[in-house]
């Protein structure tokens, strides 16, 4: 069926994925607009932003230790890194064995920790909290995450995301089963959680009350900020990838010639748009729920993706 | 004269001292207990020398006389004398109603015989119910130390079951050899000096009785 | 000449006792105390060494086997290190004035004629002599017991020297019914009474009067050798007695009555067939172990603590011989000495503890590791090997005994063997390390330790420790030999 | 390296260092040094013994007769693949201690008498010895012996600090524990070895070969339970995390890391070779039930520790969680060996998870306590509340922390991820092999591991945080300075061996060939986990027979690296010049260290979602100042209860002791009660056994 992916299309799509970050973003945020009846900064707000950043100087608190300067570094490096097993335009395992679903999973999670570290490094209240609530989630979150992985990776017996998509072959519409109606039913639970969105969490609000990932955020500034934006942007794209790559297997597999290159692109982004469209769709007709909701919230997410390993084995 | 006989006149001697015994165990008066056990050591150098004339076993008549004259004459004298010193009140209240305890002597009794019963025939010289005298006598002696409650009737009731054992070894066997007889015998009279002066130490320390005393325990 | 030393080992203590009436110095008196022990230890080897190379020997009414032999070590070797702790013992209790300088004389000599009874019951062949001997004992130790003079220390003297009396008549009357049963098959005068005669024809004996003997004398010893139901004197008569006596009761004198209880279980097991001593021990010392754990766990005095330990280590004896067979014998003989040199190391070191706090209350003895701290690990190391701790001696016996218990299957008394040992080793340790560790109390006196003291417990820990990494040649040889007179 | 020698050599050097405590009689200080120095060559001697076997000639077992000691067992020695790779683990962390002690111990109590010094160094000496004699016992013997020697000895070290009552209180507590489990074992070894005859393992394995079925699983759950009360698993982990704290640290390090292994040891050396039908898979019964109390021990050890406010409580329940992932791996080696049979691939993978594990969280595990150790010292503080802004003031220490962190909460690049990984791909393998309610707890325990790793990243990223970042919250903090160079050394060492594990795995898989082609009598772990070489680790073939999953952590490493310098790039930014320095933001006040988020708020959240496991108990006390609205003071107290502690062992512990406190209170002191017992012994003795039935 396929060939492996050679260590520069996985470079290609690294630096794809990190570069149009920004722009589901912005997106979503144009979406979200449009639905509020506002006009809504352009999409390239994102790029805008970032851009300033970097050009601005440092502030930072005078209680924090060496390691705060490099944290934003870190997440940085560990969130782009995953970025680089996520399979964007073509299925099929890579020659280089970078494709690990747990791997992508626990980049993501050194990530988190990391930026919650850095929260705490400044002290003050504000990152303590948005620290303590984000690592109270994530705990949450992940093991669901994982089961959703496992209820595929258990029919083709691999857990690398290549290999997994091109299990699925190419006509996925045929291939799949009511597991898997459960399983992206969970993925579709968990997809704000992971985003940090509403219902869960509020990206664009800094209201120490119902903050989460922001309130992490407080401390940074400058091109700091800007590493911890980029990377939260990037994050987002990761998730969105993975969840195309475990149930909409990439569209044309064979050949790694121009035309399936862009085709694929292609399929890929209409797969992104889809589903930033759904966030947008969630975060304007919800509102943020309790921070002691949220696990119930997220329970539904558990019983889908338990259903569905069920079905999968029995 | 005969075996015959002879079995005949210890199973009599057994039946007296357990009659004795009942009467010790029922005693109400100190003194009286101590009249009745030196009336079941009498009986018992009645028995050695009967026994004594009919096996010619000339240990025996020493026995015979040991006891006669120590457990007979001088324990009783001993006791008496430390009754004196202590001028306790004559009654003894015993610590259990004296009809509880003639209860269980009488199972005593009854279970000892069981016992032998069942032992079958023990072909020894003479024998008849001395085995079973002599094991309810031993157990009485020590329900008569379980269940008075001076020292004074706990010495009694040694000296009871130690005639118990001494009537068995002697219709049993012939006897112990006379050295172990003597060994014991000492034995018992050291035993009952220490006892006395413990007794009348207590008595002279603290005014109680020294079986009374409960302070240890746990 | 090893058959007149048979006769000469129970006169040495002896005449150590008339020695000791000549003078009243306290000096005088403990050195002829501790060479009188020493000669006596010295004596002993001697003879051991007979014995290895020429088998058990007999003199009249006395005889030295392996199995004799196994228990008159102890004791000599406890005598000694008693002699050797007791030197700065007196001096301390002089002082405070527990013990009245002029009345010292009186003490040693009485507890060398206990010593003396003990050699005799050891070495005795004849039962009537056995059972002499045991009265002897019971006599001059109740003394001992009572040699405070207080009033509790009478009651302990008086209920010791009741119960007992009663236990050891009850022994008689067995031994009586034994001698009859062996006098049926022509065992004529002393012989009657032999336990070696009888041994030669004790299968032969009517195996229901030689029944009824044995649970005679297992009740009457048992209760010398302090086994529930019958150990209720134990505590008190250790808790009251002078701790060099208290030593010795604990560490010797209930091993004396397991001694005799062995000499009549080779008969019954012999004449009934081995099932039923088996049985009757197993029974009782099930009941002993038992029976000591509550009043370990819920105890405030030290040595009536100590006292109740030594009745559930009796209580595994019993149950090593119940189980039978070669290791479990082998066991519980080895038990006999391992708990008789730690028990008395236990005793000593909660005697000074003792005298350092001025109460036997544990609640009040605290911080001891900061006041006395060589005492401190000493008592530490003791409750470890009584509580079965490797590399203690104690824990190998207890290993045998209960791989004899696994080996015979008995999974009933396996169990509650081990959970209760388990649950009284969380008791002692509990207690003692109370007692160790923490800020000491005020009260502490926090005087230098003595040499003697220390001297004669390092004496007895050597011991603990050797036993428990190794157990070398010779003493393995004495323990099979012995071994084989009990199961044969 | 000759074994042989090298066995006789590592003794020597325990040996010495044990008797180096007499050294204490002239100086402390000396016998410090000496007594740790021989422990440091003894476990480098150790190192070598452990690697020439490894590394040597597979499959082959050295043994050496001891002297006989005792004159009904052959004490021996045995050392084969399994023996050296536990003798390697516990080196390596002995190594560290080794370092790390001597500066620990001068700077921790300087008011220490040589006596306390003496005992420290003669415990610790014996300590480590006999726990790495224990891994090369030959027989049932020798291995007893050495077991109860290292729980007496690492007992001395807990209450070492005789002062401090807690201290003791927590040793009984293991020591009771410890002897209970003993007791099992006793039993569990004693029953082979009265039907060997003999107490050699190799006698024991042959008498094993024909027990039958039902006995051989009693023994195993005697095994279980009583190695279980060593290795800490749920319920039966009450003593850990009262007994790792009172030691000294560079002991709870090697309790903790190594002690705790020495029982997994145990139970594979008496589960998969002494126990097993002759080369053959096990009874399904066993596996499942590891896999559930392993599964249970992670979930529950990481919850209650993430409550934890004494930094060395946190770590010994982490302990608890850790073994609980090892016992995961050994159940699911245990499962799918008898489901694949001997030669499985997948059997070999979840042991090597397993093995690999043992490893890892000796060497994070060892750092965290060193590192918790080194700020104890400094601030004789274990209460993490007390303390903040260590990072600036100790910042080696804080950095090797924050290692130590990274890798036990199995984050990549470090090894704690490598081993995780690992048992996720044996769990989803064994998933594929069962279908129906099997694979479902197979894919439960699966979510379980993962919820496991969330939660340790939580609470270390607490840890972390409250320790060392922020504000120094007392004088303590506020004085602290770095622990010196030794001590740094000592946990650098461990960091290394967490980065190199990490980095490169495929490397160790080498040393875990011997250890898991003797236990399953399959391919060896290279064999199987880096079939592709030793840059890529994959889980062997999978059900469906496709290629295998692989990871290749060097090249994520290498891709880390270069993302980083890549974004340090942009961070640096075009602006140049140091930042500018400001208060943090805290809505306008100057903010105070009070400001800073606690551990008890940062756990709050967790504390309400396990409500239910927590039953936590807080009370609020305000003094206000007349008026409800102006509050003067805030007392708040709050208290996690760890259930099987409160559940089980207080009521035991209460029913046992009030039992025995009325039963003394109503014994009599009366002499007539006295005879009568003896009078009625005899009357039962005579009707019981006095007529032959």
């Amino acid at each position: 069926m396929t060939g492996e992916r050679s260590l520069g299309l996985l470079l290609f799509e690294m630096t794809f994925l990190v570069l149009l970050g920004p722009l589901v973003t912005g997106i979503i945020q144009k979406i979200k607009a449009r639905i509020q009846c506002r006009q809504g900064a352009g999409v390239l707000q994102p790029y805008r932003d970032l851009a300033k950043l970097f050009r601005k100087g440092t502030v930072q608190a005078d209680t924090a230790s060496g390691l705060f300067r490099l944290i934003p570094v870190l997440v940085l490096a560990a969130t782009v890194a995953a970025g680089a097993l996520i399979p964007v335009v073509r299925a099929g395992p890579p020659s280089f064995p970078l494709g690990d679903a747990l791997l992508l999973l626990g980049l993501l999670a050194l990530a988190r920790f990391l930026t919650a570290v850095g929260a705490l490094d400044a002290g003050g209240a504000f990152g303590g909290m948005g620290a303590s609530r984000e690592m109270t989630l994530a705990p949450l979150v992940e093991p669901v995450l994982m089961m959703v992985v496992f209820s595929t990776a258990v029919a083709a017996g691999t857990t690398e995301l290549g290999a997994l998509a091109a299990q699925r072959g190419t006509s996925w519409v045929l291939a799949w089963h009511a597991a898997d109606f459960l399983g992206f039913a969970a993925m579709l639970v968990l997809l704000p959680a992971e985003t940090g969105r509403i219902p869960v969490d509020n990206p664009d609000t800094h209201l120490e009350l119902t903050m989460l990932h922001e309130g992490m955020l407080l401390e940074h500034s400058g091109p700091g900020l800007g590493c911890m934006l980029l990377a939260s942007h990037t994050r987002q794209i990761v998730t969105l990838g993975l969840v195309s790559a475990l149930f909409f297997p990439i569209g044309p597999a064979n050949g790694a010639d121009a035309a399936g290159l862009l085709l694929g692109v292609g399929a890929f982004a209409a797969k992104i748009l889809v589903l930033a469209s759904y966030l947008a769709l969630v975060e304007s007709s919800y509102a943020k729920l309790r921070l002691f909701r949220v696990p119930q919230f997220l329970g539904i997410g558990f019983v889908c993706a338990l259903t569905a390993l069920a079905l999968r084995i029995l | 004269m005969s075996a015959e006989t002879v079995r005949t006149i210890i199973d009599d001697l057994g039946a007296l001292l357990l009659f004795t015994m009942i009467l010790i165990l029922a005693a109400g008066q100190i003194y009286r207990a101590i009249y009745a056990v030196a009336a079941q050591s009498l009986l018992i150098a009645i028995a050695a020398a009967v026994l004594a004339t009919a096996t010619g076993n000339t240990d025996l008549w020493v026995i015979a006389g040991i006891t006669l004259t120590v457990k007979t004459i001088v324990l009783p004298w001993v006791l008496h004398r430390v009754v004196r010193r202590m001028n306790v009140r004559r009654e003894v209240e015993p610590v259990i109603p004296v009809a509880a305890t003639l209860a269980l002597a009488v199972m005593v009794v009854v279970m000892s015989f069981h016992l032998s019963a069942t032992l079958g025939p023990v072909n020894q010289a003479i024998t008849g119910n001395a085995l079973p005298v002599g094991i309810a006598l031993t157990l009485l002696g020590v329900l008569v130390m379980a269940t008075g409650k001076t020292a004074l009737n706990q010495m009694v009731g040694l000296f009871a079951s130690e005639n118990g054992i001494f009537f068995t070894a002697m219709a049993v066997t012939q006897g112990m050899p006379l050295i172990i007889e003597i060994g014991v015998i000492l034995d018992v009279i050291l035993a009952v000096l220490v006892m006395a002066i413990m007794v009348l130490r207590v008595r002279s320390t603290v005014d109680a009785d020294i079986a009374g005393l409960d302070r240890l325990k746990g | 000449m090893t058959e007149t030393l048979l006769w000469v080992l129970p006169l040495v203590p002896t005449v150590t006792a008339l020695l000791m009436l000549t003078t009243r110095d306290r000096r005088i008196l403990s050195a002829i105390d501790v060479c009188g022990s020493a000669i006596l230890l010295a004596l002993t080897l001697v003879l051991a060494r007979e014995v290895a190379k020429g088998g058990p020997r007999a003199l009249g009414v006395l005889r030295i086997d392996d199995l004799g032999l196994v228990f008159l070590l102890l004791l000599v070797v406890l005598t000694l290190a008693v002699s050797i702790y007791t030197v700065g013992w007196l001096k301390q209790a002089v002082a405070v004035g527990n013990m009245k300088a002029e009345s010292l004389r009186s003490y040693f000599a009485l507890v060398h004629l206990f010593v003396a009874t003990m050699v005799v019951t050891v070495l005795a062949d004849n039962l009537g002599v056995l059972w002499i001997a045991m009265e002897g004992t019971t006599i001059t130790s109740a003394v001992l017991i009572g040699y405070h003079g207080h009033q509790h220390g009478l009651e302990a003297a008086w209920k010791y020297i009741i119960v007992t009396t009663i236990g050891i008549s009850f022994g008689l009357f067995g031994t009586v019914l034994v001698s009859a049963a062996a006098a049926a098959h022509g065992a004529v005068g002393a012989d009657a009474m032999s336990w070696s005669a009888i041994m030669k024809i004790a299968p032969m004996l009517n195996p229901g009067i030689v029944r009824i003997g044995f649970i005679f004398v297992m009740v009457g010893y048992g209760t010398k050798a302090g086994l529930a139901p019958m150990h209720l004197w134990l505590p008190d008569a250790h808790s009251q007695a002078p701790t060099p006596v208290s030593a010795l009761l604990s560490g010797v004198l209930i091993k004396c009555a397991i001694l005799g209880i062995i000499r009549f279980q080779t008969i019954a097991a012999a004449a009934c067939g081995p099932a039923f001593p088996a049985e009757v021990l197993l029974v009782f010392g099930l009941t002993s172990v038992v029976v000591a754990t509550p009043f370990i766990l819920a105890q405030n005095d030290l040595k009536r603590l100590l006292g109740y330990h030594s009745v559930e280590h009796v209580g595994i004896v019993a149950l090593g011989l119940g189980f039978g067979g070669t290791i479990g014998t082998y066991g519980a003989l080895l038990h006999v000495v391992n708990h008789g040199v730690t028990k008395a190391l236990a005793f000593f070191a909660a005697g000074k503890a003792i005298a350092r706090y001025g109460t036997r209350d544990m609640r009040v003895i605290r911080g001891l590791l900061a006041v006395a701290p060589i005492g401190a690990t000493l008592l530490m190391l003791a409750a470890l090997s009584l509580a079965g701790v490797p590399p203690f001696s104690i824990f190998v016996s207890e290993l045998m005994i209960l791989r004899a218990g696994i080996g015979q299957g008995h999974w009933v008394a396996i169990a509650i063997f081990l959970a209760m040992v388990v649950v009284i080793f969380a008791g002692l340790l509990h207690h003692v390390g109370a007692m160790v560790f923490g800020e000491p109390t005020a009260t502490a006196s926090r005087e230098p330790e003595a040499w003697s003291p220390l001297l004669g417990m390092m004496l007895l820990a050597a011991i603990m420790i050797l036993l428990g990494l190794t157990i070398p040649a010779s003493i393995d040889g004495l323990f099979r030999r012995a071994t084989e007179i009990v199961v044969g | 390296m000759n074994v042989d020698s090298g066995l006789n050599l590592m003794a020597a050097c325990y040996g010495a260092g044990a008797l180096s405590a007499l050294l204490a009689r002239w100086s402390g200080r000396l016998a410090l040094s000496v007594g740790h120095l021989a422990t440091l060559a003894g476990a480098v001697v150790g190192l070598g013994v452990s690697l020439s076997v490894l590394l040597g000639v597979p499959g082959r077992t050295l043994t050496q007769p001891l002297p006989a000691l005792f004159p009904f067992a052959r004490l021996s020695l045995s050392v084969d693949g399994l023996s050296a790779y536990f003798l390697l683990v516990i080196s390596l962390v002995a190594v560290a201690a080794a370092v790390y002690g001597p500066a620990y111990l001068r700077t921790y109590s300087p008011d220490a008498g040589p006596a306390r010094q003496a005992t420290q160094v003669l415990a610790l000496n014996v300590f480590v010895g006999c726990m790495a004699f224990l891994c090369c016992a030959g027989d049932a013997m020798t291995f007893l012996l050495f077991w109860e020697g290292m729980t007496l000895a690492s007992y001395v070290l807990v209450v070492s600090d005789d002062r401090d009552g807690e201290n003791a209180r927590a040793g009984l507590l293991y020591m009771v524990m410890a002897h209970g489990g003993t007791a099992l074992l006793l039993v569990a070894f004693l029953v082979l070895t009265e039907r060997a005859g003999a107490f050699d393992f190799a006698a024991l394995r042959a008498a094993a070969g024909d027990l039958d079925g039902t006995t051989r699983t009693t023994l195993f759950f005697l095994a279980l339970v009583g190695f279980g009360t060593k290795a800490g698993v749920v319920p039966l982990h009450v003593w850990l995390p009262r007994a790792h704290p009172a030691a000294p640290s560079h002991v709870s390090a090697l309790m903790s890391g190594v002690m705790l292994k020495v029982a997994i040891y145990g139970l594979l050396r008496f589960a998969f070779d002494i126990l097993a039908p002759v080369a053959g898979p096990l009874p399904s019964s066993w596996g499942w039930t590891v896999l559930v109390v392993g599964t249970t021990s992670a979930v529950l050890g990481v919850l209650y520790a993430l409550q934890q406010h004494d930094i060395k409580r946190l770590l010994a329940f982490h302990s608890v969680e850790n073994i609980g992932i090892i016992l995961i791996g050994v159940g699911l080696a245990m499962i799918l060996w008898r489901r694949e049979g001997v030669g499985g691939v997948l059997a070999t993978v979840a042991l090597t998870a397993a093995l690999l594990h043992t490893l890892n969280h000796a060497a994070f595990k060892g750092l965290l306590f060193l590192g918790a150790g080194s700020v104890i010292s400094r601030t004789h503080v274990r209460n993490m509340e007390e303390l903040g802004g260590l990072a600036r003031r100790m910042p080696w220490t804080a950095g090797l922390f924050l290692l130590g962190a990274v890798a036990i909460s199995a984050l990549p690049p470090l090894n704690g991820f490598v081993s995780e990984w690992l048992t996720f791909q044996a769990l989803l393998g064994g998933a594929g092999r069962f279908h129906g309610p099997a694979g479902l707890v197979i894919v439960f325990s699966a979510a379980m591991l993962a919820l496991t790793g969330g939660l340790a990243a939580a609470c270390f990223a607490k840890a972390f945080g409250v320790t060392f970042l922020g504000r120094p919250r007392t004088a303590h903090a506020e004085h602290a300075t770095e622990a010196p160079p030794s001590m740094i050394v000592g946990m650098a060492w461990l960091g290394a061996l967490c980065v190199a594990l990490g980095v490169a795995p495929g490397y160790a898989m080498r040393l875990l060939d011997a250890p898991t082609a003797g236990l399953l009598h399959g391919p060896g772990a290279s064999a199987v986990v880096t079939a592709r070489g030793p840059m890529v680790l994959s889980a062997g073939l999978t059900a469906s027979g496709t290629a295998a999953t692989a990871i290749s952590m060097t090249m994520v490493t290498a891709l880390l690296i270069a993302l980083t310098a890549i974004a340090w790039v942009l961070r640096r930014g075009s602006r140049r010049g140091p930042p500018r320095a400001a208060p943090t933001w805290a809505c306008g006040m100057s903010p105070t260290s009070r400001f800073d988020y606690t551990a008890t708020a940062f756990a709050k959240p967790l504390r309400f979602v396990f409500a239910t496991l927590y039953r936590p108990r807080r009370e609020v006390i305000r003094e206000t100042a007349g008026t409800p609205y102006v509050v003067r003071r805030i007392h708040y107290a709050g208290e996690v209860v760890d259930l099987a502690e409160t559940q089980i062992y207080h009521r035991v512990q209460r029913g046992i002791s009030s039992l025995s406190q009325s039963i003394r209170a109503r014994s009599t002191g009366r002499i007539h009660g006295y005879i009568g017992f003896v009078l009625a012994a005899l009357f039962v003795a005579l009707l019981l056994f006095g007529v032959d039935q």
